[in-house]
C-alpha cells in the first residue's frame, strides 16, 4: 500500500491548499527545467551540431519571429485534432456499444475495424489525398482513422468487464438495453474508457499533423515539413515544440475530464481523514 | 390472511440444475419441486452451498434450468422477469451512486414517477436506519448498512414478488430484529408473494406461512413445515408460542443443528 | 482547389481577367521565382490572367491534383506526369521549362569526387521509388558502371541533407537547384554536383501541366498561361536578382535570401537543349521528349511507353 | 487455560477515528479503550455501523487513529502489520485464483515452506467442509464457501493475533455451529489471541473470554462483558449453563435485542 | 443481459464443435468475401481509375510474381515489429509499475512520457536518422516510441484499479511490493494491460513502417514508398495487405494470449451449462 502522510481532521485553509498545490507540481516543473537546462547547456558548448540540435533561443526566436505564422497553423492542428478527436471518439463508443449487445455483430465488425487500423495510415494518407482531395476532410479522416481503434479497444473491454450480477440486477428490473447501458455499462467501463482516450487524444494529433504532411498547405505538419525540407532545424524545433504543447493541453484535459467524470472510482478516490497506508 | 385456491404465483416444478466448470460438473439442484400461492410468505433454510441462491436466481429468470420448469404469476419464466423484487446475496451496489441514487435505480430502471419514487424511497431510509447516509458511497458505509441499501432498492416498487437471498445476514440482532418487523408488516400490507432465504431459523419460522428445508448437495426439499401460527404476529411474543417452538424444532432437526444460533 | 476557369475577376485597369490556379511542385523556392516575378510585373495579367500560386507537396501530389481537377495548372516534374499518364490520371503536359535534368549526385567538394568512377564505393542516400533513384542505374551505366558499384540508402527527402551533413552517407541524389544550395549554406563547406545532363543522361524535368477536361474546356486560357509564363521566365533570366526578390513574402518559410539566388541561377542553366537553345522558354521538340520516354522506359517508371503527343499538347507552345 | 499477568497483546488507548468524506464527516469510534491479554478470545458486538470494522483495522494497522494509539504485541501500531491473520467482512478473493490457490496465497505472501503450506491448505479444506471445490473459481462457489475459503487463508499460518470480522456470516445454522466448534479448538490448542466480531450473541458468549458491546455511531464501548464458562466448552451443554444464560442476556438487554436470533 | 440459447447437459461431441466453430466463424468470412466483391465490381466495372484503385486480380498477381521478394520483406518489418513491441511491452510496463510505485515518480514521470508521446514520431523520424545513423536501430526506435504509450497508459489505470481492500490483505500477509504485485496488481490489472497491447502491437507495425520510410531499404515500407514513387498502385496494395494481414496476425496473437491468460475475467468467461441469459 501506498504510504501517505497521516492528516488533521480540520479542513485545510486555503494556504495550507496553495503548499499542497505547490508541493504536489513542483517536480514537473523541475524536470522542465533541468530539461531546458540540458538543451541549453548541450547546443551552447557545441556538444551537438547546430543542425541536429538548435539553441533554445534559437528555437523560442523562430516562434517569436513568427507568433501569427505559429497561431494560424497551431489554430488549424488543433481545430483538425479536436473534431477528428470528437468524431474518433463518438465513433468508437458507438461502434463499441454495437459490438458488445451482440457477439454476431461483434464478430462481423472486428476484423473491418482490425483492417482499418492495422493498415498503417502513414502509408495510405496519400491515397485519401488521392481521394478526398487536398481540403480539411483527409487530414480529418487520417486523425479519426488513426485515434479511433484505441476508442474502440478500450470500451468493448470496459463494457464486458461489467460484473454480470449487475446486469442481472438490472434485467430484474426490466430495464432497456439503452437504460442498461446508460445507467449501468456506460459508467461502468468509464476507467476503461478513459484510458483509451489519453492514447486517443495524442494519436488525433499525431493524426492530424500526418494528414498535413500528404496533403495541406496549413497546420503544423506543413511548418515542420517546409522547415525539414530547408533543414531549418530551429523552425522544425519550433514546430515541434508547439506541436508537443498542444498534445499535452489535450492530454491534461482528457485527464480532467476522466477526474470530473469519475472522482468515485478507486483510481481516484480522494484520501479519507484516517487515511489506508 | 386467509389464502384461497388460486392457482400458485410460483411453481417450481422437478426442477434441476448442473453448472458445467473447467473441470468439474455440479449438479446443485435435483428433483425440486416447490408450489408457492400468491401472498404466501415461503422461507428457504438449507447448508451452505445446497443450490439456494441457484432457486431464486431460477424463478426470477436468470438462471435456466437444466431439466423442469419454472412457472411465475402464471406464466413460463423463460427469461428474466421483472415483476420481482431481488435481493443478492451480495450488496450489488453501483460503486459510483450514492446510497439514495442506488435505490432509485430501481425507480430509474422502471420509469416510475420521479416524485413517488423519491417519497418511497425516504420513507424505506428511514425504516432501514440509514438516514444521514443518503449521499455516502458504498464504500463509505458499513457492510451492514450496504445490505440495507440493497433491500431499501428491492422494496423501492412494491413488487408482486419478493426474492431475497439473505437480506440481513450483515446486521446486528436488533437491527435484525427491526427489519424482520417491517418486513412482517410490509408482507402483510400488501399481500406480497415472499420467497425468502436465510440462515436464522428463527428469522424463517417467525416471516414465514411455511419453512423449506433443503438437503445438502445436490439440493433437494427434506421437508416443507407448515408454521402454525397467526399471520399477525408480535416478534417478543411469538418466540413463546407453541407453535413456534414445533417449526424452529422440526427445522433444527431436520438441519441437524444444536440450536445455539436460534 | 480549381477554380474550373469560370471564375473572373477584374484588373485595376478594367481589364477582365480569368482566375486561374497554379500548384507548384513544392512549397515555394528559388526554382519559382519567375512565376512570381511575373504576378508582379504584370506579365500574367497583360495576358488576362489572374493567377494565385499554391504550395505542392512533390510533384506526384500535384500531378494528381490537377488530373482531378483540384487545381487548373500544376508545375511538376515530367517522370512524375509520364508515370501519371501511364496509370491512367487525365493529364497533359503544356511544354517543359526545365529541359536539362537538376538530376545530381551531390557531395561536399572534400570528398574528391570528379567523375562518375569516383563514385565507387560510395554510400548515396535516395528515396526509393523516385525519379532519381530509378534513373540513376542508366546514369552509372551510361558511364560503365553497375548498381552493385555504390551503396544507396533509402533515406526521407527530408533527411537527405542532414545525412550528408552529419557523414552518415557520402553523397545524396537531388535536384542540384534544390539541396545543393542549403547544404552548403548549413554546413559553410562547398558542395560538388556531378549531373546525369553532364554525364551523358539528359531528361525533362519540370513543367507545366494541366488536365486533359481543363484544356478541351478551356484551350484558349491555357494557351495564354503558356505564353504568360513563357514571357516571366524569359524575363526572369534576365534579371535574377528582382525575380528572387519578387518571392518575398510568398511564405514565412522561404528559405534565406542568398540560397533562394543560387537556387534560381542554377535554374536557369536548365532551360534549354541543344535542340531549343535560343528558342523561347517552354518550347519543346518532339525528339526530346522521346529521348526522355525511352530514358524512363528503360528504367522501368514507363510500362506501356507511348508517342509524345499523348503526354505533352504541342499546339500551345509559345511563338518565338 | 490460565490468563497470566503479562503485557497485553492487544492495546487500544483512548481511540478515535473520524472520516472525511465529499459532504460529509463522520466521527466512527470515539474514545475506545480497550485491552486484549495474549491467548484471550475477546468478540465485538454492537449496532451495524457502530464502527466494528474500523476497530478490526485499526488493530492491524491498516487505519490509522486520528487520535489515541494501538498496541499489538507490545509493539506500537504504526503500520500494516503482518503478525494477524484477517478475515475480512467481504471474502474478498482473487477471482483468478481457485479456492486452493486463494487460501495458499497466504503462505505464498509469507514464502512459508511449500510442503507444509499445502498440507496445512488440505486440513483446513477439510475442516471448513470444501472438499472437492479446491479447484473451483471464486465465481463458481457459493456466497458461504467463498465465506470458508477466506477463513482457510487468515488460518493457514498459524498466526498469534486473529481478527475476524462476521466470518460466519454466510453460513447456514449447523455449519456455524461446526466452524464455532473448530474455532473454538483451535484456540485453546494454539493460545492464539483472537479478536471476533459477530452478530450472533450466542457466538460471542460460546466463543469468549470476555464481549465488548458497543454503542451505535459514535462506537464507543457501553460495556465489557466477562463470560463465566471454563476454557473447555461442548457446544450444546454450554448452551444450558447459567453462565451462559447470564452473559447472552446482558448483552442482549445493551443491544436492546428480543433475543430471536440467539 | 444477451440471450444465448439454452444448452443441453450433455458434453458437445466433435461434430457439434465443428458447427459450432463454423456458426461463430462464418461472419467475418462472409464479410471478407462481401468486401473482396465489391472491390472487384469497382475496379472490373470501371467506377474508378485505375490509378486510384486496382484489382484483387492486379494486387495479388503483384504479389504472386514477387513472393520471394515479398517474404524477405515481410519479415523484416515483422522482426522489427515484433522486437520494438517486446521492447515498448517491458519498458511501458516498468514505467507503469515506477509511476504506480510512488507518487512523486508518477508525478515527474508522467509529463515526460507524455511528451515522448505527443511528439509526432513521423515528424521526428528523419531526426533519428541523422542521431542514430541507418540500420535496424531508427526503425525500432519508431516501433517503441509509438507502442510505449498505451502500454503505459493502460498499465497504470490497471494498477490502480486494484480493489484497495485486496491490497490491504496482502500488507495484512506482509507482503513485499515485488510479491504484491506479482500476485495481486499485476494479474488484476492484466484485463487493461491487454487492451493497451491490442492497440500497441498494431502500432508497432505502424511504427516499423514509418520507420522504414525514413530510413531503410528493406521492409514493407520501402516497398510501398517505392510502389508510391512509380504510382504502381498494383505493388502499393500489395504491400498493404500484406501488411495488414502482419497486423491482423500480430493482433490476434495478443488476443489469443488474452484469453490465454486471463480466462477467469468476466469478458471471457466460458458459459456455464445452466446459462444466465
Ligand atoms: N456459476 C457457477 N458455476 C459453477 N458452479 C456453480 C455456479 N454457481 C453456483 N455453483 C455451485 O452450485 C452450488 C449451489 O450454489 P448456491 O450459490 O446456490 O448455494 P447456496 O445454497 O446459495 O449457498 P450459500 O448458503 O453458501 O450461499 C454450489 O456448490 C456452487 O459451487
Ligand atoms: N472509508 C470510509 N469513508 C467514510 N466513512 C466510512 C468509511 N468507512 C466506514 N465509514 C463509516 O464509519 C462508520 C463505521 O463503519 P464500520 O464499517 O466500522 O461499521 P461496522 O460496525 O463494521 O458495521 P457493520 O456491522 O454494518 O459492518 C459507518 O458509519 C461508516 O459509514
Ligand atoms: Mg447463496
Ligand atoms: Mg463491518
Amino acid at each position: 500500500m501506498v504510504e501517505t502522510a497521516v492528516r488533521t481532521a480540520a479542513r485545510p485553509v486555503a494556504r495550507e491548499r496553495l503548499v499542497a498545490l505547490a508541493e504536489r507540481s513542483w517536480r514537473p516543473f523541475a524536470l522542465l527545467a533541468a530539461g531546458y537546462a540540458i538543451w541549453w547547456a548541450v547546443t551552447q558548448f557545441g556538444l551537438v551540431a547546430a543542425y541536429k540540435l538548435p539553441s533554445p533561443g534559437a528555437t523560442f526566436q523562430a516562434i517569436w519571429n513568427e507568433v501569427g505564422y505559429f497561431a494560424h497553423h497551431t489554430w488549424v492542428t488543433t481545430f483538425e485534432t479536436l473534431l477528428g478527436f470528437a468524431v474518433a471518439l463518438v465513433l468508437g463508443v458507438l461502434a463499441a456499444v454495437v459490438m458488445v449487445t451482440s457477439a454476431e455483430i461483434e464478430k462481423t465488425l472486428y476484423p473491418l475495424l482490425l483492417f482499418a487500423q492495422v493498415v498503417p495510415k502513414v502509408a495510405i494518407a496519400p491515397l485519401f489525398v488521392v481521394w478526398l482531395g487536398f481540403g480539411l476532410t483527409p487530414r480529418v479522416v487520417v486523425a479519426v482513422l488513426i485515434a479511433f481503434f484505441p476508442v474502440v479497444v478500450s470500451m468493448v473491454t470496459g463494457l464486458k468487464s461489467v460484473d454480470p450480477e449487475m446486469l442481472q440486477l438490472a434485467s430484474t428490473m426490466g430495464a432497456s438495453k439503452v437504460k442498461t447501458f446508460v445507467k449501468i455499462r456506460f459508467p461502468a467501463s468509464l476507467p476503461h474508457l478513459f484510458s483509451g482516450l489519453k492514447v486517443a487524444v495524442t494519436l488525433a494529433v499525431t493524426g492530424a499533423v500526418v494528414g498535413e504532411f500528404v496533403g495541406g498547405n496549413e497546420g503544423l505538419g506543413s511548418v515542420i515539413l517546409q522547415a525539414n525540407g530547408n533543414l531549418d532545424t530551429p523552425m522544425l524545433f519550433a514546430g515541434l515544440v508547439v506541436l508537443s504543447l498542444l498534445g499535452v493541453v489535450l492530454f491534461v484535459a482528457v485527464e480532467f475530464a476522466e477526474q470530473l467524470l469519475m472522482p468515485w472510482h478507486a483510481s481516484r478516490r480522494g484520501e479519507t481523514v484516517t487515511v489506508t497506508y | 390472511m386467509t389464502v384461497t385456491q388460486q392457482a400458485p404465483a410460483v411453481e417450481i416444478d422437478k426442477v434441476a440444475v448442473r453448472f458445467r466448470g473447467k473441470k468439474r460438473e455440479v449438479l446443485a439442484l435435483e428433483d425440486v419441486t416447490v408450489d408457492v400461492r400468491p401472498g404466501e410468505f415461503v422461507s428457504i433454510v438449507g447448508p451452505s452451498g445446497c443450490g439456494k441462491s441457484t432457486l431464486l436466481k431460477l424463478v426470477s429468470g436468470l438462471l435456466k434450468p437444466s431439466a423442469g420448469a419454472v412457472r411465475l404469476l402464471g406464466g413460463s419464466v423463460d427469461g428474466p422477469r421483472h415483476d420481482v423484487g431481488f435481493v443478492f446475496q451480495r450488496a450489488a451496489l453501483l460503486e459510483w451512486r450514492t446510497a439514495r441514487r442506488n435505490i432509485l435505480l430501481q425507480a430509474e430502471m422502471r420509469g416510475m414517477p420521479e416524485r413517488e419514487a423519491a417519497q418511497r424511497a425516504g420513507e424505506l431510509i428511514e425504516m432501514t436506519g440509514l438516514t444521514g447516509f443518503e449521499d455516502a458511497l458504498p464504500h463509505e458505509l458499513s457492510g451492514g448498512m450496504q445490505q440495507r441499501v440493497a433491500l431499501c432498492r428491492a422494496l423501492l416498487h412494491r413488487p408482486p414478488v419478493l426474492l431475497m437471498d439473505e437480506p440481513f445476514g450483515a446486521l446486528d440482532a436488533l437491527t435484525r430484529e427491526q427489519m424482520n418487523v417491517e418486513l412482517h408488516r410490509i408482507w402483510r400490507e400488501t399481500g406480497t408473494t415472499v420467497l425468502l432465504v436465510t440462515h436464522s431459523i428463527a428469522e424463517a419460522v417467525y416471516l414465514s406461512n411455511r419453512v423449506v428445508v433443503m438437503t445438502p448437495r445436490p439440493g433437494t426439499i427434506a421437508e416443507v413445515i407448515d408454521v402454525d401460527l397467526a399471520d399477525e404476529r408480535d416478534y417478543a411474543a411469538t418466540m413463546s408460542l407453541p407453535g413456534f417452538a414445533t417449526a424452529t424444532g422440526r427445522v433444527r432437526e431436520l438441519l441437524g443443528a444444536a440450536g445455539g444460533h436460534e | 482547389g480549381g477554380s474550373g476557369g469560370d471564375e473572373k475577376t477584374t484588373s485595376a485597369s478594367g481589364k477582365e481577367l480569368g482566375k486561374v490556379t497554379l500548384m507548384l511542385n513544392w512549397y515555394p523556392y528559388g526554382e519559382h521565382a519567375p512565376f512570381y516575378y511575373g504576378k508582379k510585373q504584370g506579365i500574367f495579367e497583360k495576358h488576362g490572367i489572374d493567377l494565385t500560386i499554391q504550395a505542392g507537396q512533390g510533384s506526384q501530389k500535384t500531378v494528381q491534383a490537377t488530373g482531378a481537377g483540384q487545381t487548373d495548372f500544376g508545375w511538376a516534374d515530367t517522370p512524375a506526369l509520364l508515370s501519371g499518364v501511364s496509370q491512367g490520371v487525365p493529364v497533359k503536359s503544356l511544354g517543359v521549362f526545365m529541359q536539362t535534368t537538376p538530376a545530381s549526385v551531390q557531395f561536399f567538394k572534400d570528398e574528391n569526387i570528379t567523375k562518375p568512377a569516383d563514385l565507387k564505393g560510395k554510400m548515396i542516400a535516395s528515396t526509393a521509388g523516385d525519379a532519381l533513384t530509378k534513373t540513376f542505374p542508366v546514369f552509372l551505366k551510361a558511364n560503365g558502371m553497375s548498381e552493385a558499384d555504390v551503396k544507396l540508402q533509402n533515406t526521407d527527402p527530408a533527411g537527405k541533407i542532414a545525412a550528408v551533413i552529419s557523414g552518415q552517407t557520402d553523397a545524396l541524389l537531388g535536384y542540384a537547384s534544390d539541396q545543393g544550395p542549403t547544404m552548403q549554406d548549413k554546413a559553410k563547406k562547398p558542395v560538388g554536383y556531378l549531373r546525369y545532363s553532364d554525364f551523358g543522361l539528359n531528361y525533362y524535368s519540370n513543367g507545366l501541366l494541366t488536365s486533359t477536361d481543363y484544356l478541351a474546356d478551356h484551350a484558349d486560357l491555357a494557351k495564354r498561361m503558356v505564353a504568360a509564363s513563357s514571357e516571366a521566365w524569359a524575363a526572369a533570366e534576365k534579371a535574377p536578382q528582382e525575380a528572387v526578390d519578387a518571392m518575398q513574402g510568398a511564405s514565412p518559410q522561404l528559405p534565406p535570401a542568398a540560397v533562394l539566388l543560387d537556387q534560381f541561377k542554377t535554374t536557369a542553366t536548365l532551360l534549354h537543349t541543344d535542340a531549343t537553345e535560343g528558342q523561347p522558354p517552354g518550347v519543346n521538340t518532339e525528339a526530346d521528349w522521346q529521348k526522355t520516354i525511352d530514358t524512363f522506359a528503360q528504367a522501368g517508371m514507363v510500362t506501356n511507353p507511348k508517342a509524345p503527343s499523348e503526354y505533352w499538347d504541342a499546339s500551345v507552345a509559345p511563338k518565338g
